[in-house]
């Protein structure tokens, strides 16, 4: 259905902007083993953007590359979390954090989908994401309780990535269209701040209590960041409209 | 001198010497700087591609580019691991890649000008490393040998994957045949210089021969690999840019124009396009990693201590 | 008390209060938050706009976008230094801004989404801060009165610039109409919220219209500005996205509609799209510049020393 | 003639992307004196790139919104070392010297051009570029001589950018046909020489003895960093074709 395909979208741009983002760490990881490690992260979010995007293109008769490189800025329906600048180490990790754990959950609530495909994804989308989870976990333990250094640094990743986890769990009235067929991203919450804040006692950090930025990325206003991103991910592909890759 | 008549003898029968046989101090060198320059190649390797992930053309591309990636970082460590069982931990080697001391194959010190050299790249350059790495999966000592086996598997499949990419343009529009042509055209020389300096100019070709790490000379893999070049660029539809390029029936040799070995010694020497870029980055993310590799350690060695205490 | 009868004689006769005159402690205080914020907003103001700059459609509207973020700069100078001669100096206000503790004006907490908010921006923010300031020009703290004088000729420059940006792409093609009427729809209401809140909910005005910083009330500035902004706009072919909006005969004073007050306290409260983006980009700027700052300082301390000793 | 467009294009573009690195400075310097500077500096070059490309244009029908909008890559003429990142503020600031002393000279010789309108662009420019030569000196002494960490910033940044000096001074063919109209890069190689080094001595720094890249920026073949440079200058204009601004 329309709302089916919508309701993809979103969850495909998520994936394909955050995948975009930890790219952009290939050659420039801390040490080889985190190139490796975010690249495959990178590659599984990919993935999971494809088979979502490629799901939603079919009810306009849309590629997924139709879809990635041929829509505006203001079609795209990403969170603005995921298309925050990587910043630091600490600030890469603690935007998978936020977003894994969210992700963690999303998938989980999606594979008892009314829609048959959109449980295949996701169960498949959900063991994967379990394993980003616990990279960041671990990640976030090293460095909250490594030295004084890294527990600054991820302190303050926290605080500048906090306000836009509100975002995370607005509902729209596409979540009332699609029933049973989607996750109401507010009933996630609970579960979301529970996990992070247990994630985050354990590390000896504290959540954030930075306030939450009024967001509107689901109807297509995005930070400031998504504009440079698009114009370097579609810049090939539209300079040969057309052609086949 | 047991340990030298039985190395001998292992050499001698092709057998493999693995890392608690005894070994000539000049042989153990000779594998530590090969294998670990071949590690720093996959790494700083890592860096033309890298360049082309995020404006990757289709997403089905840009998956496989991340993958190869990914790939590349996988076998610099396997290599590093292989180089570590020689005895030189992988901090020393690292070190000797930063300070400019240790060298990676100068193809990589050319730019990726568009996404066509994501496919010249796979085809000829990891053409010709596979040219020259399949018989190093013989070689005489057996963590390299059996690291190659891995690495080649996976390079194979990276030059398919490069073949089909410029394929792919190659049946395009008349930009994508021309990006494709522009691509091969500035790899072509720099892939050939791949195997080396000539063998008349090539000193240490001789001793690694004898020891079985080297199994054909440079000149031998690089006129068996333009030969098959020759025969692919065909299916492409496209051309070497060499003129000269032709089958010697009676030597029974493929036979190109002269390479510009000048050009190659000044960008082994550091002359390079992209030299000083590619270093810069490395060591640019050597440095910004510090403090989480320091915090990692931290963490480890608190998590030890516990372990201890309780 | 000599010194406050004085200063109330110099406000009774419209005369200006200079630094070395005495003033009353809040006179002081208000003055100082009034200037040092308005110098914050245009420090802050600077981003939004510099997102567009390498980004410019055509390199003309490009050096106008450059020269007015410049001018931004400037303004925020002149009035760091107004602001000092009350006694503040500029690193204190700079730490007042970066600990989130000073206010700036609030639209800038709104992202700048197209290159039409460039013009949406010059016409309606300028605009409204012109609207603002231009009473200012006459406040009876002097060097505040001189710098706002300067001020205003150069907004009303870039005011007429965001006009012409809007008007060519109100005669270009339908994306781009399409462009400036999203971006007017997106900075209309916040423009009208930079007049402050309603006379009847503005706690400070009274104070500051008697010691003659302040003119007019909020409410009679907005009515005043919408109304220019509405004949402009038939100029511009586009509309403005109030239905409610008309000059009301009777009153002799323009009527909108209302405006969501507490979006605009949540904006300022911190919950806008861009406030914690701005904040520490300006953070960020201000510690990534802290070695070069501390470089300049020893610098001219061993100039000095050296003259001295010579 | 043709040359002499030829000429003018290596001229704007050069200053063009300069002036695009130096804008992306602003609201981000380190202290406000310097958004004003670097923000003055960048118009300055835009102004001499608008010129150049404006006169260029005459010789194929095109405008200064033609050439910078839509050449391809290959299509530009620039120099690796304007193209090279900003880095920090030394780093800017060593790009900054290197390339206003070479501006300094270049326009100087250029004012005896017996193209006219070179020699009127030049002159403008030559004015111009002096203040930035002197603002890049000016800063050069104060990292040089301020503190240690200022002094090993500065010739780390000198180290890094050495390589790309190389190509300021590599001769075309194309100057043979310009003759007296143009300046042969290779004359100016021993003032620059004897200048910078000067610099360097009075701000206690060395002359990098890194060895110089391959760079064919003349011919078309560009730093890896120009792609993503024209991918984010170009994105607007070319998105919509044809339209006026």
């Amino acid at each position: 259905s329309q709302a089916v395909a919508r309701y993809a979208v979103r969850l495909g741009d998520d994936s394909l902007i955050l995948s975009h983002r930890l790219s952009e760490w290939v050659s420039r990881a801390p040490e080889l083993e985190e190139d490796v490690a975010l690249g495959n992260i990178a590659l599984d979010l990919l993935g999971h953007a494809r088979s979502f995007l490629s799901y939603a293109g079919l009810a306009w008769g849309k590629t997924e590359d139709d879809l990635a490189y041929f829509r505006e800025e203001e079609e795209f329906r990403s969170l603005h979390l995921v298309e925050q600048p990587n910043g630091h180490f600490g600030v890469t990790i603690a935007r998978q954090l936020m977003v894994s754990i969210y992700q963690d959950l999303l998938y989980a609530g999606l594979t008892g989908s009314t829609d048959n495909t959109l449980a295949a994804i996701s169960a498949k989308a959900s063991k994967e994401v379990a394993y980003h989870r616990d990279h960041a976990v671990q990640w976030t333990l090293r460095l909250g309780l490594g030295t004084e250094e890294s527990a600054r640094r991820m302190r303050h990743a926290l605080e500048i990535l906090w306000p836009y986890v509100n975002e995370l769990f607005l509902d729209e009235p596409l979540h009332d269209e699609l029933g049973d067929a989607g996750v109401r991203p507010s009933a996630l919450k609970a579960a979301w701040e529970r996990e992070i804040a247990a994630v985050l006692e354990e590390a000896g950090l504290e959540v954030p209590q930075t306030r939450a930025a009024l967001c509107k990325g689901r109807q297509g206003e995005h930070s400031e960041h998504l504009g440079y991103i698009l114009a370097e991910m579609q810049v090939l592909a539209r300079k040969h409209p057309g052609a086949t890759w | 001198q047991a340990g030298l008549e039985r190395f001998n003898a292992l050499i001698a029968e092709d057998s493999r010497i693995e890392p608690r046989d005894w070994m000539p101090e000049a042989y153990r060198k000779t594998l530590t700087r090969q294998i670990s320059q071949h590690a720093h190649s996959e790494i700083i390797g890592m860096q033309p591609e890298a360049n082309w992930i995020t404006r990757a053309p289709s997403l089905k591309r840009k998956a496989i580019l991340i993958a190869k990636v990914q790939d590349e970082a996988g076998h610099g460590l396997y290599l590093y691991s292989a180089a570590e069982t020689l005895g030189t931990p992988r901090e020393v080697l690292n070190e000797q890649l930063l300070s400019g001391k240790a060298k990676y194959s100068s193809i990589f010190n050319y730019p990726a000008l568009s996404w066509a050299d994501m496919g010249a790249i796979g085809w000829l350059v990891d053409g010709a490393a596979i040219a020259n790495q399949v018989p190093l999966c013989r070689a005489s000592y057996g963590p390299y040998g059996r690291a190659m086996v891995r690495i080649c598997k996976e390079e194979s499949f990276h030059q398919r994957q490069g073949f089909e990419i410029l394929l792919e343009l190659a049946h395009g529009t008349e930009a994508q045949k021309r990006m494709a042509q522009d691509a091969i055209n500035r790899f072509y020389e720099p892939a050939l210089m791949m195997f080396g300096p000539p063998d008349g100019d090539s000193p240490n070709s001789q001793q690694s021969m004898e020891w079985k790490i080297k199994r054909f000379s440079n000149d031998e893999l690089r006129q068996r690999f333009v030969g098959m070049i020759a025969e692919q660029v065909k299916v492409l539809g496209l051309t070497l840019p060499d003129p000269e390029l032709r089958f010697d029936e009676e030597a029974g040799r493929w036979v190109h124009k002269d390479l510009d070995w000048d050009e190659f010694k000044a960008v082994i020497a550091g002359n390079g396009p992209c030299n000083a870029q590619r270093l810069e980055r490395r060591r640019e993310a050597h440095e910004n990693g510090a403090w989480v590799r320091e915090a990692a350690a931290a963490y480890a060695a608190k998590k030890a201590q516990k372990a201890q205490v309780a």
